[in-house]
């Protein structure tokens, strides 16, 4: 396995100790409850909005943190969610009057460890509401399944319900903010190559040198079907048709578009996947309002990209506008 | 049957615990072929600590000492496993609650209560292709042979339950999930046993191969 | 290979293009020379700051191009310096009554294809100076190679200098402050796998499972020496060392820290990376004043990451501490 | 020797270019040793260039034709290559200005100049391992001959540049880099010739073969 680790099973704890001491007057690492938290948070005037998921998505979600975006995150181990109990504590510690928000990518393990925690924090009179986060196309929505997943579209959820909380919303005006986020949020993603969990220390799955997995998980769960290498173009038009004939998103469209890279992809591939993806939503006849290219939410070090489209109203516009600060930044 | 004693059971509990640490790799690439890869270093982290902390746990009720595990794993299993195998402990502690000798029913209550909690928590059911499709059928042979003759020796109900649940994760190969991470892929999730149900079986094989006095320990 | 490419001819401008696409308002891309400039450029009152080298690093140099930072890149192909005409475009394109400033990375063809442009664009007037970038200390400076190469530490000169232009320097300040940050910035870095050159098709060298190469180039040149894959806090040890006897760092100095990755390393690795560089500075009584984790010059997909380390003080700090506005952003 | 006309250098810089063409991959595998492996891919993309614009170039004057190419080079060729191959070629055109008919005198003084532009620009000299390690023996090697003996025909000459390239191109291999990338790796670029010298080689090697009237061709 190569990868920069020392004692895998220290692996994300160590990551937020390096997250913590480059962002000391800003962040806040709890390491008993494994928490990444603003250091002036929690703040009686405001909704808190705490996001949990397991780790190995970063940026998402402990890079988010901060004015404008997340008051805490609540990342489990690698690709697990997290246990209840920290969950549970790190509710305890953000909670407000105006109280809290949770969002949980719709995963099994995601959704019991929030559920429970919710419970536990109720019975001590935490006013929390939970939002699920399910964009990712790839996987057909129907009782026989637990839904859709949540993946990169998170972002847009978070930066939305985080714009609205630093403006003063209350928790129900955030929510259906989140919600109809969330609802107008399409994801597809695929694997050019397997990714390593540090625990595992080899490749989650095997990919031959010339196939590739259309619609993967962004824990390195198989996906629709598996193809034959192609060119940049084609695998962006892929994606791409799944994700804007599922909303349907339709010429008219005001939309954000996000290239979204796995861990392993430069970001010199993800302007290329943008130019076709900008060209061929203007040749369907809509327009890219916002755009975002780089890493939002990452499989650990998977080759790879996902695709996100949003539909604008100018509700979500000026709140995805509106100024964050953040752990990933160039200055 | 000779009623599973307290040491019966703390016997069985380590066993699960030693198990789940022994096996953290094997139960991980079961759970890479459809699912991501990480049951096996949960079940293991959680576990792990059960060991460790054995000592210093009051074991002198069955009760208490499986609420006790099941505060443990909530607090250090995360994942799908975190919960489920959480809530398992807990309704197993919650059927022999008050309890100080256990019978041949208890343990069967003690499963059943496990499988509730997990249906429940899970929203899941046999047939979903989960770790329930082990459990279940391990927990009816088990009830069936104490149905059959209440005497029958605990070594010899462990091989029972043993034989029951390896066949019945076996048979987990052919079916479709519909819950949890493997349930995403559909169709391709045929082919591959389920990791939790196969980790049900591994430890029900061990339970039975090392009883103590049992003639293959 | 495994990347999104169509022709691996086109990788550069489809590339551009994208980047191009997706800041409409900023960026402008000029085809003919392979450039990417402020929308904006060049103006009458501010000294313009050309960077070129090979493609291939990316977010180097064309997604910094922006306000406080570059007003143009001239990229070449992947890892091949731009070709003398292009260059000499851009300066055309660029020039000012205030002059140009090339930033150029210390390799020979860049050199060569910046130094002939230079004359050219002199004996038609226009009033440009050259800034060599060599802060790789993995490589000796002797009379019998090229001299250092320049790695990452490239972002900071590029950050120090367009600020200064920003704020209206001069051209001979403005190349007095360039020259002092490269003077008191030292960079190593180290691969653990090789980078795959689209053109080439396969990785550029072999490196076996178990090795990794200490000090490589970010073009993938061979570095100090070959060793046996490491734990992260060795190899951050190791690097550390080369970089802070190099200059030398001291204790009481106050630094920036960078941790760099090349392209095919996750984030969460480089704050694993992180952590153990700013405690190993501690140890040694060096304070870490502004921190940079992140990818900022690259090499392809290649796997492994660089530490720079530059030596504040109040000048630097403040130029740093400057806005500015570049492609690569999260909002 | 008969004179190597205008036909002859139309021949030879062709046939330069054409392999240039053809061995984009050879080329660029020889750099990636202990340099970045773009090396074929940046002389392709401007020798592809030459060939497609061929019928357009001025071929009435030697000089001229070999401007022309410069031109092409710097602006179309990237690298370390683009600088030096474009001086090469315009130092060639410098040196048989306003001539029409070219002598054996003037293929040297063609070569000379073109190594003498490469020395300047690169500051580089023979011992380098560089390109010069294989073109200035070359031009030596056919100064020697046609010095012997004026009248050998172009294939000979030919032939002795490319036996007198591809031996200096191979004892590169022992040498230390002292210039280019490749000089980075200090004594680990010993082992392997040099890219540019083996390109050299190559080149004179398919001019002797192909050359027109040759036996081998
Ligand atoms: N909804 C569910 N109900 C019961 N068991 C489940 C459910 N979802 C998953 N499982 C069991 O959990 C196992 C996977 O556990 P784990 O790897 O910890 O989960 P995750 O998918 O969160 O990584 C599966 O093999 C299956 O036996
Ligand atoms: N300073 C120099 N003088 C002469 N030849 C050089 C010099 N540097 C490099 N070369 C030649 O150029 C070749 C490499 O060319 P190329 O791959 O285009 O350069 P780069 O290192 O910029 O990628 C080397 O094999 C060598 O023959
Ligand atoms: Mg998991
Ligand atoms: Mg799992
Ligand atoms: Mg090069
Ligand atoms: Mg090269």
């Amino acid at each position: 396995m190569k990868k920069f680790v020392n004692d895998p099973k220290n692996y994300v704890p160590e990551m937020l100790e390096g997250l913590a001491l480059a962002n000391p007057d800003t962040l806040r690492y709890v390491p008993d409850y494994n928490l990444i938290m603003r250091a002036d948070a929690p703040r009686a005037d405001k909704v808190s909005i705490i996001q949990g998921s397991g780790s190995g998505h970063e940026p998402a979600h402990v890079m988010a943190v901060g004015p404008g975006m997340l008051d805490a995150a609540c990342p489990g181990d690698v690709f697990a969610a997290p246990p209840t109990d920290y969950v549970y504590e790190t509710i305890k510690l953000l909670g407000t009057p105006k109280g809290v928000l949770l969002l949980v990518n719709n995963y099994t393990g995601d959704r019991m460890a929030f559920d429970m925690a919710q419970e536990l924090a109720e019975a001590e009179d935490v006013n929390v509401r939970t939002l699920f986060i399910d964009d990712d196309v790839s996987v057909q929505d129907s009782t026989y399944t637990v839904g859709r997943r949540g993946v990169a579209g998170n972002f847009f959820v978070m930066k939305a319900v985080g714009a609205a909380a630093e403006r003063g919303a209350d928790l129900d005006e955030i929510y259906r903010i989140g919600e109809k986020v969330n609802s107008v949020t399409r994801t597809m993603g695929m694997a050019l190559t397997a990714c390593t969990p540090p625990a595992k220390g080899a490749p989650l799955f095997d990919l031959p040198a010339d196939e590739i997995e259309m619609g993967v998980g962004i824990h390195g769960e198989p996906g629709r079907r598996r193809v034959k290498l192609m060119p940049a173009d084609e695998i962006v038009d892929e994606l791409l048709d799944a994700v804007v004939t599922d909303l349907p998103f339709e010429s008219g469209d005001r939309v954000a578009l996000m290239v979204n890279g796995l861990g392993g992809t430069p970001i010199s591939e993800l302007y290329i996947v943008y130019r076709r993806a900008h060209n061929q939503l203007a040749d369907r006849g809509i327009t890219v309002g916002r755009n975002y290219v780089g890493e939002y939410c990452t499989s650990l070090d998977m080759a790879g990209a996902s695709i996100t489209l949003v539909r604008l109203d100018d509700e979500i516009e000026s709140l995805l506008a509106d100024p964050a600060e953040i752990a990933i930044r160039v200055f | 049957m000779t009623s599973p004693s307290s040491a019966n059971l703390e016997f069985v509990v380590r066993t699960i615990a030693q198990t789940a640490v022994d096996n953290e790799r094997a139960f991980g690439e079961l759970d890479a072929v459809v699912g991501d890869g990480d049951f096996g270093y949960s079940l293991a982290r959680g576990f792990e600590i059960v060991l460790a902390d054995w000592d210093s746990f009051d074991r002198t009720e069955a009760s208490g000492l499986l609420q006790k595990i099941a505060l443990t794993i909530s607090k250090r299993v995360g994942g799908t496993s975190g919960p489920l195998w959480g809530t398992a402990f807990l309704r197993a502690s919650a059927a022999v609650k008050g309890k100080t000798e256990l019978t041949g029913e208890d343990a069967v209550a003690m499963l059943r209560g496990a499988a509730e909690g997990i249906k429940k928590r899970g929203n899941s059911d046999v047939g979903d292709k989960t770790l329930l499709d082990a459990l279940v059928p391990m927990t009816d042979a088990i009830a069936e042979r104490l149905a059959a003759d209440p005497a029958t020796p605990a070594p010899e109900v462990a091989k029972v339950a043993a034989g029951a649940a390896r066949a019945a994760a076996d048979a987990t190969t052919s079916m479709q999930a519909r819950r949890g991470r493997a349930s995403y892929t559909g169709e391709r999730s045929v082919g591959s046993p389920d990791a939790g149900a196969v980790a049900v079986a591994v430890m029900a094989e061990r339970v039975a191969q090392t009883w103590p006095g049992s003639a293959s320990s």
